[in-house]
This record gives structure tokens, sequence and C-alpha cells, in this order.
């Protein structure tokens, strides 16, 4: 008993992990269809994107930072991407190459602001956030780019094994690098000390120019794989996408646990908070709940997941304060 | 060839309109424990920094190991072997003891990843060392405060710092806990050949610990590396403020049928207090002392309403009162609550002298349509902020440009503009220079003699007896004793140690 | 190089902007709800009519957002630049009336293009495709497709537009007339945006596909999505109606997988808006007995023109609709005006 | 009458000293100053090189526009200073306003005690954004994300997305009416007289002062006998009040209540709702209000849009320059803040 409690249920990603299997439970008791080949397939190719578009938000918010422009930066990606193979010809690699660099620009350009001028990351996103999708409109003219090469439209559409998509593949890598990342590598625990206490950190000798550039170079290169998926996905690329991935990318992070002041974040947690939204719209769509009721919902799941972890988080306190109140008991 | 490992020659340092340091020396010889001593405004925080690599010197050098060199950044100093324990805890609180101390250069396996074990094996060779019994897994935040800065001389040591700049360590510590980490300093000097630069205002710990003492006064040297057997406890105040110190002459009042005005009676918390039975007369000042961590301030934010009364009574002129909010106890009952932590809970760092020490009474002087100009704050509160001589050059000089002691007498005016009847003071001279710390003290006493009930937490002993009019030990959020001050140090302090220790 | 011309074009009209000359002084300016597609063809629309009809402007200005206030700010900044006619597709069927009124009082005259204003209203017309009654007639075609008998969904636009409302309402009404047949099973509404329309159009396929004999769309994003949805599985069994004239619905029309799409005819409502406006300026007024068209939202309707394509079709659409373009201007001046 | 008459010159004087006298020499190197600046440089760039920005329709427009994003600007202004934001403002004006036009149409009630319930359903909303972040503690940021999905939700389920159109004219014909020769809309009057409110306000009540002070340090505050949770849930309430009066000032000029009047989920007010407080230099962290300078960031937003449409940068750039413009005039006013910073410290 002492095991479970000490162990297990501290973990962020523990009651996640029990809302996800019992949800998926209940829908399939329902509605078994939920459990068929295809719907898992479906599933798994909405959560494949959110992921990409959590993790890239999840790592700013390691920081204690936002990024407001992790949708445009998809988008600006998606269509220069699309764009360089149908106007300039470019060969899949180099539209590739090309789209990660855009995106990695794009995001060095946000830390290199934040972390030099010390303006709040909030205000420097927003206005990147209209720069980028500023240039996106002003590419495009809102037209969208429709000469997508053929192997990739198999890429977005392909299985690997049962219902099991070949573009699941490059976000559980993600997933996993960014779980090391964060738990294991030095620059990792240097952006959440980041995150934890500027100040401290600073004394500590991490470089804030080095952590917040690195954190938004992640994100914004999360941001432009996150771009390209859609494109595998949707097998055009339009002006438009990255306009909804806002909600979305801080939807999973908070879910998950993450603390938006900075310096908590849980990768397991977060992907489990992917699910858990995916599962959820699935099962709004399933049970042809009324569109009108979707928006209320979504806002009362947001508010009672956040409300958990509160909960969570003053029972964390109490033991906190009964620990210190019996340590200095020695 | 000496032995100084760091040396500070001629230095001056200028700011738009002072002259913050002017020609400063300062040596620090290897395996000392060094005092850096000086009235606040004095140079000694300039001096500090200089030495971590925030400011540069303007003229002057700076020499480790008798090789001028130039730091740039707290970094370059920290390479170099110089690292500071500040005041305010650097750790990083969500992460556990081990990998704050090795955090700089956490031990990675052949793939470049962490390797967590490899982490706790290191560190907890360096909490041996310190003979600091944590389990280096342990995440900060459960650590008490003490045990936070143990961890962060052993930080300083694992990158083998030799250079040591302690700033005001022991201003949140306990006598017991001061003298282990005193322990810990001696044992490292001797053994890990380590030199400290000891910052402090409370001369007896200097005493105690250091062997030699520089003094700042208005950016100069009043001395420089003297040996602290050649000096008096007398000398060294003199060096410091000019003249000799005024020692506050504690008078024995006659307490005589005073009436009660807060009265606890059985108090159980939600934080744990047990069975607290407690009263104040008027103008009577009782001092809650204890360890860190033994409910004082905990007890005070009850008191408040900060926190839960989960059982018991409060009188208040012996009327039963339920206390919400620290507005009930301010606007109903006259209850003020000086913080011990002024920056966090104190004042309001980006506003300025008139709205921090306005903020209590703007209730009470609001006319029609809640009307409040500054003028009427300015009429009321301006007698206050004479009266306790605060140095500002104006009132709409913002609060985080005042010194700590101004900024210490800005929270005490706003309380004395507020006329409560009953005042909390919560370690009021914490970090304060000696001469604002007996000009607090004589306040205190002056506020009690008008009638005002003064309840005075505190863990600086000297302090306790020359103020308090009956001393309440609490261990464990516990009352263990309550004993009327004989204003004897050595039989009061016993007795209270007593009370701790039995 | 899209960018460099436009950054240089910008710097230049910056510095360099002229007022192009013209023999009619009817400056129109062209004014979608916001940037999109759909609304391209009104570019060249506009600049045919300046060459055509010897306009001396006819502009395309697209809001930056789709954001009626935004398209609001565009127009007054438009009129006090000069131009002195306005076609806009209304950002809202209702908010729009408000600054078209305001712009009547100015003496500009104004019309709804491509969607309508709910009367009462200013706008001297509306020309465009009646969103309801396409909407209707779409469902119909599904209904022909599968013979009047099978389980329906719709998949539709934000639904705080008011346009949503009247298209759920038509399907309805093309659902009802079946007879009994034909069972609306799910509306997926609030699917404006490419990804969440991609997640919630496959869950229902995931769930109902087997079930399902017939979709329609009646909104561009849900269109598309499910074209590609249904081209990706493969599936040719579900049929679907779509809208508008994206390149994924027609390939999908193409490759058999989407039985039809209502197209409109947004090059027309430009070239004979901006023709319109001009003959309006020059102070042609409407016929009291024009043949004006109702629709559920105004009765000063006229129709540029939505054809449903198919399979066969596909290919000419464009020249179909250029045909019905040139048939309503010719007759346009006789049957709608006095000059 | 008599403490009335009194009262009033002495309040002028207040200001008027504080205005000369006092704020005078440090105004030059002020936030607002800055904004003034710029505002009058962009007037007099579009004048010079636009077609009809001068023009009277232009610039009655222009104030029109200017009014509600002054009001939406200040909505967003009042909970910053509590260190948090109110993403829900565009869904919690539009519920309110919609409300309003149920009121006004369906119900029939005159137009008066309508806009008054309006204001008291945007307070409500305001009040449970209030009540909800601090009673749980969680971040407004979250809270507000929330509420705005069950506002809108709400409203579009009540309303089935039906607009209210048959307004009373009295009330739609004011957004329409011409003050001042036809260049001014009453609105951007209703606007100004709400800046002064709030200026009073902040500036010379207890109230006021008690909101600043819980937002810039909430612990100090609280210890000092302020109780820092009902100040916040009165910026939730005031911010509530303010977008109700933003909404009912929309509906009046677009002559109808309807429930895209603020995009999708009442997105489309969230940018001028961050840009003018914060052009205005209010701080994101909380404490610091500038009811002045949110108005001249709003005035200056709403400048620069209307600029960059007559100047003909393409329509489809108009983004990207308002997103290059609104760096800029953040990095111009850190480099003001940095050079009255260094000349703080001479002096």
């Amino acid at each position: 008993m002492n095991f479970f409690s000490q162990e297990y249920f501290k973990k962020d990603w523990f009651g996640l992990l029990i809302v996800v299997l019992l949800s998926g439970v209940i829908i399939s008791f329902f509605k078994p269809a939920f459990l068929s080949s295809f719907n898992l397939y479906v599933l798994m190719l909405s959560v494949s994107l959110w992921l990409v578009v959590a993790m890239s938000q999840m790592i700013i918010i390691a920081i204690g930072q936002m990024n407001l422009s992790v949708g445009a930066i998809g988008g600006l990606v998606a269509i220069s991407f699309t764009g360089l193979m149908e106007v300039h010809g470019f060969s899949i690699p180099y539209a590739i190459l090309t789209g990660l660099f855009i995106g990695l620009f794009c995001g060095f350009i946000n830390g290199f602001l934040t972390v030099k001028t010390g303006i709040s990351a909030f205000i420097i996103t927003l206005a990147t956030l209209y720069i980028f999708k500023g240039m996106n409109l002003g590419i495009t003219e809102a037209q969208p780019f429709y000469q997508i090469p053929e192997s990739i439209k198999n890429f977005g559409n392909a299985k690997i094994i049962g219902p099991v998509p070949y573009l699941i593949i490059i976000p559980i890598i993600i997933t996993v690098m960014m779980w090391l990342l964060m738990n294991k590598t030095q620059s990792g625990r240097n952006m959440l000390a980041y995150g934890n206490s500027v100040q401290s950190s600073e004394l500590m000798g991490i470089s804030p120019t080095k952590v917040v550039i690195t954190a938004h170079v992640i994100s914004g290169f999360l941001a432009a794989i996150g771009g390209m998926l859609v494109v595998c996905r949707l097998q055009l690329g339009t002006p438009n996408i990255g306009d909804s991935w806002l909600l979305p990318s801080f939807a999973a992070p908070v879910i998950g646990g993450a603390v938006l002041a900075g310096g908590k974040v849980d990768v397991i947690a977060t992907a489990l908070g992917v699910i858990i939204v995916a599962i959820i719209s699935q099962a709004l769509v399933i049970f042809k709940i009324d569109p009108f009721f979707v928006q209320i919902l979504l806002g009362f799941m947001i508010l009672i997941a956040v409300f958990i972890n509160r909960y969570r988080e003053y029972k964390e306190e109490r033991r906190k304060k009964i620990f210190i109140y019996e340590a200095s008991h020695e | 060839m000496n032995n100084l490992c760091l040396e500070i020659k001629e230095a001056s340092k200028k700011f738009p309109g002072v002259l913050a340091l002017d020609n400063a020396d300062f040596k620090l010889k290897k395996g000392s424990i060094h005092a850096l001593l000086g009235e606040n405004g004095a140079g000694k925080s300039t001096l500090i920094k200089i030495i971590t690599g925030l400011y540069k010197q303007d003229t002057g050098k700076l020499l480790i190991n008798n090789v001028e060199t130039s730091l740039n950044s707290p970094t370059e100093a920290q390479n170099r072997g110089i690292s500071v324990v500040h005041q305010e805890r650097n750790l990083i609180r969500r992460f556990s003891v081990g990998e704050n101390l090795l955090l700089n250069d956490l031990p990675k396996n052949k793939f470049g990843l962490i390797n967590y074990k490899l982490v706790f094996e290191r560190s907890k060779e360096w909490l041996d060392l310190m003979d600091l019994n944590i389990d280096p897994r342990t995440v900060v935040s459960d650590l008490t405060v003490a045990k936070m800065q143990l961890c962060e001389i052993a930080k300083a040591l694992s990158i083998k710092s030799r250079i040591l700049l302690l700033d005001e360590p022991t201003s949140s510590l306990s006598p017991q806990e001061t003298e282990h980490l005193f322990k810990v300093l001696q044992k490292i000097v001797r053994e890990e050949d380590v030199s400290i630069v000891f910052v402090s205002h409370k001369l007896e710990e200097v005493f105690e610990l250091c062997d030699q003492v520089t003094v700042l006064r208005d950016g100069k040297n009043a001395c420089t590396s003297e040996s602290i057997n050649k000096l008096t406890r007398q000398n060294l105040v003199k060096l410091m403020i000019g003249r000799e110190e005024q020692i506050i002459k504690s008078e024995k009042k006659v307490v005589s049928d005073q009436k009660t005005v807060l009265r606890l009676e059985k108090i159980n918390t939600e934080l744990g207090h047990h069975d607290i039975n407690l009263t104040l007369g008027k103008g009577e000042i009782i001092g809650l002392y204890g360890l860190v961590g033994s409910g004082r301030t905990e007890l005070a934010k009850c008191l408040l309403g900060l926190e839960k009364i989960v059982s018991g009574q409060i009188k208040i002129n012996e009327n039963e009162v339920r206390l919400d909010s620290p507005k009930t106890a301010l606007d109903r009952f006259k209850i003020g609550y000086i913080s011990e932590d002024r920056k966090k809970e104190g004042l309001i760092l980006m506003h300025n002298v008139l709205e921090n020490a306005g903020i209590t009474i703007w209730s009470k002087i609001k006319s029609f349509l809640s009307f409040l100009s500054d003028k009427a704050i300015h009429a009321k509160v301006d007698p206050f902020i004479r009266e306790l001589e605060v140095k500002t050059p104006s009132y709409s000089q913002l609060i985080s440009n005042l010194s700590g002691g101004n900024q210490q007498k800005i929270s005490v005016a706003k309380w004395l503009a507020a006329g409560t009847d009953i005042l909390i003071i919560d370690e009021p001279t914490v970090g304060i220079d000696i001469k604002t710390k007996s000009y607090i003290h004589e306040l205190i006493i002056g506020l009690a003699k008008k009638g005002t009930s003064i309840v005075l937490i505190s863990s600086d002993m000297p302090e306790m007896i020359s103020l308090a009019d009956r001393v309440i030990v609490m261990k464990n959020f516990k009352i263990e004793g309550n004993e009327p001050n004989s204003h004897n140090y050595a039989d009061m302090s016993s007795k209270i140690m007593a009370y701790i220790h039995d | 190089m899209k960018i460099t011309i436009s950054i240089i074009t910008s710097i230049f009209l910056l510095f360099g902007h002229y007022v192009m000359a013209g023999s009619s002084s009817t400056k129109v300016a062209l004014v979608p709800g916001g940037p999109h597609p759909y609304f391209a063809a009104w570019e060249q629309a506009g600049k045919d009519a300046v060459k055509d009809f010897g306009l001396g402007k006819a502009d395309y200005k697209v809001p930056a957002e789709w954001d009626l206030s935004q398209q609001n700010e565009l127009i007054e900044s438009l009129v006090g630049k000069g131009y002195n006619a306005v076609l806009v597709f209304p950002g809202d069927a209702v908010g729009t009336n408000k600054i078209l009124g305001e712009l009547d009082d100015a003496g500009i005259p104004t019309a709804a293009l491509a969607g309508c204003v709910e009367q009462p209203t200013k706008a001297k017309f509306c020309f465009g495709t009646d969103t309801g009654h396409s909407a209707y007639l779409g469902t119909k075609q599904l209904i022909k497709a599968l013979n009047g008998k099978g389980k329906i969904a719709h998949f539709t636009g934000f639904l705080v537009d008011p346009n949503t409302t009247l298209r759920i309402k038509a399907v309805e009404k093309a659902v009802a007339e079946s007879g009994g047949g034909v069972e609306i099973i799910q509306v997926i509404a609030d699917i404006d945006a490419y990804e969440p329309a991609d997640e919630k159009i496959n869950a229902f396929m995931a769930a109902q596909g087997g079930e399902v004999d017939g979709i329609v769309t009646t909104a561009w994003v849900p269109a598309v999505v499910a074209a590609q949805a249904l081209t990706n599985m493969g599936d040719k069994r579900i049929k679907m109606v779509g809208i508008d004239h994206d390149e994924v619905v027609l390939k999908a029309i193409k490759d058999g997988y989407v039985h039809g799409t209502m197209l409109q005819n947004p090059y027309g409502q430009g070239y004979i808006g901006s023709y319109v406006m001009d003959k309006v300026r020059g102070g042609c007024s409407f016929k009291a007995n024009a043949p004006w068209k109702s629709t559920a939202q105004t009765n000063q309707f006229i129709d540029s023109g939505t054809v449903f394509v198919d399979i066969n079709d596909v290919d000419t659409y464009v020249q179909a609709m250029r045909g019905i373009s040139l048939e309503i201007l010719e007759t346009f001046e006789s049957t709608y005006l006095n000059c | 009458m008599k403490l009335l008459g009194g009262y009033s010159p002495q309040l002028l004087f207040y200001i008027l000293n504080d205005l000369m006298f006092k704020k005078l020499p440090n105004f030059a190197v002020t936030n607002q100053f800055g904004l003034f600046l710029l505002v009058i440089l962009f007037v007099l760039f579009f004048s010079f090189f636009t077609d009809g920005f001068s023009s009277r329709f232009n610039l009655f427009a222009l104030s029109r526009v200017v009014a509600i994003d002054i009001m939406i600007g200040l909505a967003m202004m009042v909970v910053i200073l509590t260190g948090g934001l109110n993403l829900s403002l565009g869904a919690l004006g539009v519920s309110a306003a919609m409300f309003g036009g149920w009121l006004m149409e369906v119900v029939g009630i005159p137009i008066i005690p309508a806009m008054l319930l309006t204001l008291a359903m945007g307070g409500f909303l305001g009040w449970i954004n209030g009540y909800v972040t601090v009673k749980t503690g969680v971040h407004s940021f979250i809270v507000t994300l929330a509420t705005m999905s069950i506002y809108f939700g709400m409203m579009t389920l009540f309303t089935e997305a039906e607009a209210f159109r048959k307004l009373p004219e009295t009330f739609t014909d004011f957004g329409s009416l011409k003050l001042f020769n036809k260049y001014v809309s009453p609105l951007l009057l209703v606007s100004i007289f709400f800046v002064f409110l709030l200026f009073y306000l902040f500036k010379f009540t207890d109230l006021g002062r008690k909101l600043i002070a819980a937002g810039a340090n909430p612990d100090a505050a609280e210890l000092s006998g302020i109780s820092v949770g009902q100040m916040f849930i009165y910026c939730h309430i005031l911010s509530g009040l303010l977008a109700a009066v933003a909404a009912l000032m929309l509906t009046s000029r677009i002559g109808a209540a309807i429930p895209s009047m603020a995009g999708n989920l009442g997105f489309d007010w969230l940018l001028p709702a961050f840009l003018a407080p914060v052009l205005g230099g209010t701080l994101l962290s909380g404490g610091k209000v500038t009811v002045f300078g949110t108005m001249l960031g709003a005035v200056l937003v709403t400048l620069i849009t209307n600029g960059l449409y007559l100047i003909e940068v393409g329509e489809f750039w108009i983004r990207f320059f308002l997103g290059i413009i609104l760096l800029l005039a953040v990095l111009l006013d850190k480099a003001r803040e940095f050079f009255a910073q260094k000349s703080n410290v001479l002096s």
C-alpha cells in the first residue's frame, strides 16, 4: 500500500493513464466500434499531430514562457514546404530540410528577441505570430498549394502494421527524445532549472541566452515538423494550417500537470494529455453530441483537469508542510 | 611570496552621483575566515559584486593568487573558484539535492545522458564531507531553510570553489543551526583548503568564527585585514559607525495590573499548533522565541486569519472574536503584522514611499466617492516618516531604491500610521545595520510605552532579552515556556535554552 | 520570388502610387470576407471589367482576417481613399448591413456579392449564390444519387455564421421532401479549420463509415477534408456532394470518390458585379418590376449561377460557368435596369 | 449640492496639478510620451503619403474603431493589473451583447435598463472568472481559456446562433451619429468618458489604489489589510463590465447583436485587447496600469491598421507589417525605458 502511494500516485502520468484506460473501456462498452482497427488508426493519426504540437509548446512552458506563434510557424513551414516543391521544383529531401530550417530560424528569432530584449515572450511571440502568419498570407495570397508528391501522400496514408500509421513514427521518436531531453540531458535540466528560477539558475552558471534560444529553436523545429505532418495528412499545403493549434497546444501540457510559471513539465503526462483530448473529441463525434454542446464540454474539461491538478498540488503542499514540521522535530 | 588567495588593491567604483568604493583594499589569506563589515551603504555589496564578477572596478586591481585578473561575469568568477552563498536561497527547488549540487556538470554516461546513480553517489560524498545527513534524492523544497543553506555551501565546494563568500548566512538560522554551520565552515577551511569571506551584522558571530576583519565605511577602509584578536566589540562598532555604540538600556518595566488585550485559549491550528495559551497585556512586549520551524511566524499568520484555526478561542479585550483575514484583523481589531520578509511580504517594491507608507490607511481617509488624493495621504503619513528619520529624496521615490534600513522604517511607518493596538513584529532587524537596529529597538520600546501591545518574534537572543517583557519559548508548534524577562543575558539565555533542549 | 515582388511592389506603391486613368469615374472595390481561395477569381474579374467596360478601377481588396470589424475597417479606408462603389461578400449577413447603410448615406452604391445580406438592407441587390438554396440543391442531388434511400451526414462550418443555420435547415428541408427514405444521422459543424475538420471527419468515418450512405458538405473546408478522407479510404460506396471548386474536391470527383460538387460562379460575380456598379453610378436605376428572385434572406436576389458538377462535366465547368456569366450579362441591362 | 459644488473644482485642481506641474517634466521620458510622438508621427506620415487619410469619412470611421478598441484594451488592462489575462474577453462581451439584444428585441425592455442589465451580465460573467480564479488559485489564463469556451458555447446554445437585428433605432442610430462637423463618432466620447473614469479610479480613489497594490504584490497587500482575493474579483468584474460596454458599442455600430461579431470564440478581440495595454506600458506581471497609455496604444494600433490599408502594401501583407510594427514599438519602448533609467540614475 505504501509502495503505491509513494511511487505511482505522486506521478502526474498515473492518474491520466487511469483516465485513458477507463475512458477507453467505457466508450468501447457503449460503442464497440471504438476499438475497430480503422478507429484506432484515426485516433493515432490525430494523436500524432497533436503530440508534436503539444511538445512544441511544452518545452516553452518548461522555461516559464509561452509561444503563441507555434501555429504560425507550423503554417509558414507547411506552405513553404509545399510551395518550394510545387513552384520551385525542390526535391523532397531539400524541401524538408528547408522547411526544418525555416522552423529553426523562426524559433531562433523568437528566442533571440526574448532573451536579448528582456521583453516577455508572450509579447514577442504575439508579434512574430503576426509576422509569420503575414508572410504566409503574403506568399500564398490565401491560395493553397496542391501539387504534393505521391510519396508524401503515401506516407500520410500508409499503415505499418494493423492500425498503426507510418505518420506516428516521427511523433513517437520526438516524444522519446523529448523525454530524454527533459530528464536525462544537461541542457534539458538547465531549461527546467531556468524555468524554476531564472535568478538561481543564472547564479548557478546557466546561461539564459543558451537556454532560452535552445528551447525556442526546438519549439520552432517541432512546430515545423507539425506543419509538415499536417501536409502529409491533408495532402495539400493550405495557408490555414496552424490556425487552430493554440488551444490544443496548451491543453495537453496543462492537463499533463505542467506549471505555467515554468520548471515543471512531464513529457509522458503531456503525451497522455494529448491522448485524452483526442479520445474525448472522438467520443463527442461517436456519441453524436449536439455540436452546440461541444464548446461547453471542452471548457468544462479544461476546468476539471485544472481542478484535479490543483487539488493534488494542494495535497502535496500540505504533505510538505507536515514533512517540514516533522523534519524540524529531529 | 605571500599567501593571499584574493587581493583587491585601491579599488574605486563610481556610480552616477555616488562614489561607492574609494580606494578600498581587501586581502584574503589562504585558509582564513575573513569578516567583511560595514554599515549598509558603506560599499560592502559593491565590493562583493566586484569579487563575484558582477561589477568591474573603475580603478584598482583584483588579484587571484597574486595574479592580476579581470572577472567579467559571475560564471567567470565561478570558474576561477569564487562562489557566493547568497542571502536568498539559490537552489532549484523542484530538483533533488544531488542534482542541485552537481548541476553545472552532471555526470553522464557514454551516450551523453545523465547518470543519476552517479549523481547521487558523488553528491553524497560532498554532503558527508559537510556532516550533512541528507539523502541526495530529497527534493530541495522538502528541506528546512538551514539545510538548504548548507546544501548551497556543499554546492559551492562541489564546483571546486576555493573562495566562498557568505552573505548574511545566519540571518534565518537558529543558534543550533548556526553552530552547526560554523562547525562545518571551520572544518572545510581546515580540511579543504578553502578561504571564506563572511558578511554579517551579528558581531558576536564575527568574534566566534572569524580570524581577520576588514571594515568599510563610506567606501573607504576603516581597517584592512586586522586580526580579530586585537579588537573588541566596541572597537569594531566604532570602526563601523564612526562613533560609540549606544547600547539600548533595557529598563525593566513594572508589570502592574495590565489589561489583557489579547488572549489565546487552547488554540489548535491546521498547521499543527497544539494547545496554544497566551496572553498579551496592554503596552506589553512579549517575545516569541524558538528555532526556525517551531511555528512562531505560522502562529502569527493564524492570528491574522491566513491559516485555519481548528479549535480554541481568540479573545480581544476579553471578547471572543473570529479573525478570518488580515483585513478583519486590521479594520476591526487593529492588529498589524510587520513581516520578516520585507521584500516579499512587507513592501511593494515597485511602488513609491508614499504608496507604501499609506497603504494601511487608505480606507480610513477616503472621502466622498472614495476620493483619495496623494495630498491627503501625505498629510497623514508625513509625521511618521519624519519621526522615523527615513532617508529618501522624495516621497515619490521608489521603495526599491531605498536602503534596507530605510525600507524597514517604511514598513514600520505604515503600521504606525494605521494606529494599531496590537503589533506583531517578525524579525525586525534581519539584515539591518547596527545603527538602524538600535534605532528600531528604541522605537519598539517607545511604542510599547505609548500603549501598543507588541508580539516580537526574533531569533536574535540579545535582541529578545533587551526588548521583551516576557519571553515565550516555542518548540514543535507548542508553547514550552513562559518566562518573565529578567533582562540578565546569561540568566535568561540559559533558561530559554533549557526549554528548547529539555 | 513572390515575396520579393510583393515587397518591391509595395515599396513602389508606397512612394509612387498613382491613379489609373479610366474613362469612367467608377472605382469599384471588391471586398471578400477574408483571405480565402474562393474569391481569387475576383481579382481577374475586376481587371477584365476595367478593360472591357472602361471602369476607373475595379480592385480586389482583401481584409487581413476573417473578421467583420476588419472588413468594415477596410471598407471604410477604401472609401476614404476614393473608391465609390463597393461589392462585398458580407462578413456577416446581418452585421454588414450597417456599414452598407452608411455607404448609401455617403452616396456610394453597394451590393452583396457571392453571399447575401439579410433584408432590410441598403445594398442595391444581392448577386451570388443563395447559400440555403445551394445546400438544398446539393442535398437533392445526393438524394438522387442515393436513389432516395439511405443515411446521410452533413458537414458544415462555423455555428455562429448565420449561413450555417440556413444550410442546416436547407439540408433538413431537402431530406424531408425525400419522403422518409433519407435520414440525417449526424451534423458536424464548427469545422472551418483543417486540423479539427480532419480529426472529426475521420472520427466520424471510423464510427459511422459503415452505416452512412451519403455525405453532403456545405462549407469549403469540410468539403476538402471529407473528399480527401474518402480518397484516402478508397471508398467509392459512400456518395458525397461537396461544395466549391477546390482542386482536392475536383480531383476526387475525377477519381470517382466524390459524386459531385455544387459550383458557384466567383468570376462572373466579380465581372458582372463591377459592370452593374458602373451602370448604377452612371445613373441607371433598377426596374420596379425587375424579376428578382427571393431567398430566405432577401427578395432582391440575382442568381450568379449554381451548377452541380459531377464526373461528366468536371473538366468543362469553366466554360459552362463563362456561358452562364455571358448570358446574365447580355440581358442584365434590359432585364433589371432603367438607364 | 454644496458638497458637490465645492468638491468638483477641488478634484479638477488635483488632476490638473498632477498633470501639469508634477508630471510634465517627467512626461518626456514616459511611455505615454513616446506613444504620443509615434501617434503624431504616423498621423503626419499617413496624411502626406496616402489618399484620403484625413478625409472626413475616414477620420469618422477611425474614431469609431478607436472607440471600441480603447474599451477592449481597458477591459484587458484591468485584468493584466492582477498579473493575469482574460482570454474570455471576446466571448464574454458577445454573450453580454446577445443578452442585451435579447432584452431589447424579445423581452422589449427600454434601452437604458436593458443596457444596464447588459452591463450587469458582463459584470456577472467577469465575477465568475474572478471567483474561480481566486478560489482555485489557478492562473487566470487557464480559467478564462475554459470560460471562453463555456460562455461562447452557452451563448450559441441559447441563441442557436441567431442574431438580434430588430433593435430599437435610437440605440442603433447612436452608432452612426456624427458629431463635430461629422468628424467624430459619439462612441469615442463614451470611451473617453470611461478613460477618465478609470483614471479617476486608479489615481484618486481608495479602491483603485488597493487594486493596484493587490496586483503589484499580493502577499504584501494582503498583510497590509487589503483583501487581495476580493480585489482580484473586482478587477475581473470591472473587466466584464468594460467588455460589455465595448460589446454594446459594437452592437450599436453594427446595428444588431450577432454571435459572430467578435469572431469564433470571441478571438478577434484578443489582439487589440493585448496590443493596447502592452504598447501603453502596462506590465504583464501586474501591478502597473496606464489608462492613458492604453488609450494611446489603441489609437496607435488602429491608426497603423488604417494607414496600412490606405497605403496599399498589398492587403495580404498587412498582418506582416502589423507584426513588424508591433515588434518595433515594443523594442522602441524598451530602448526608451533603458535611456529613461539611465537619465534617472543621473538625476
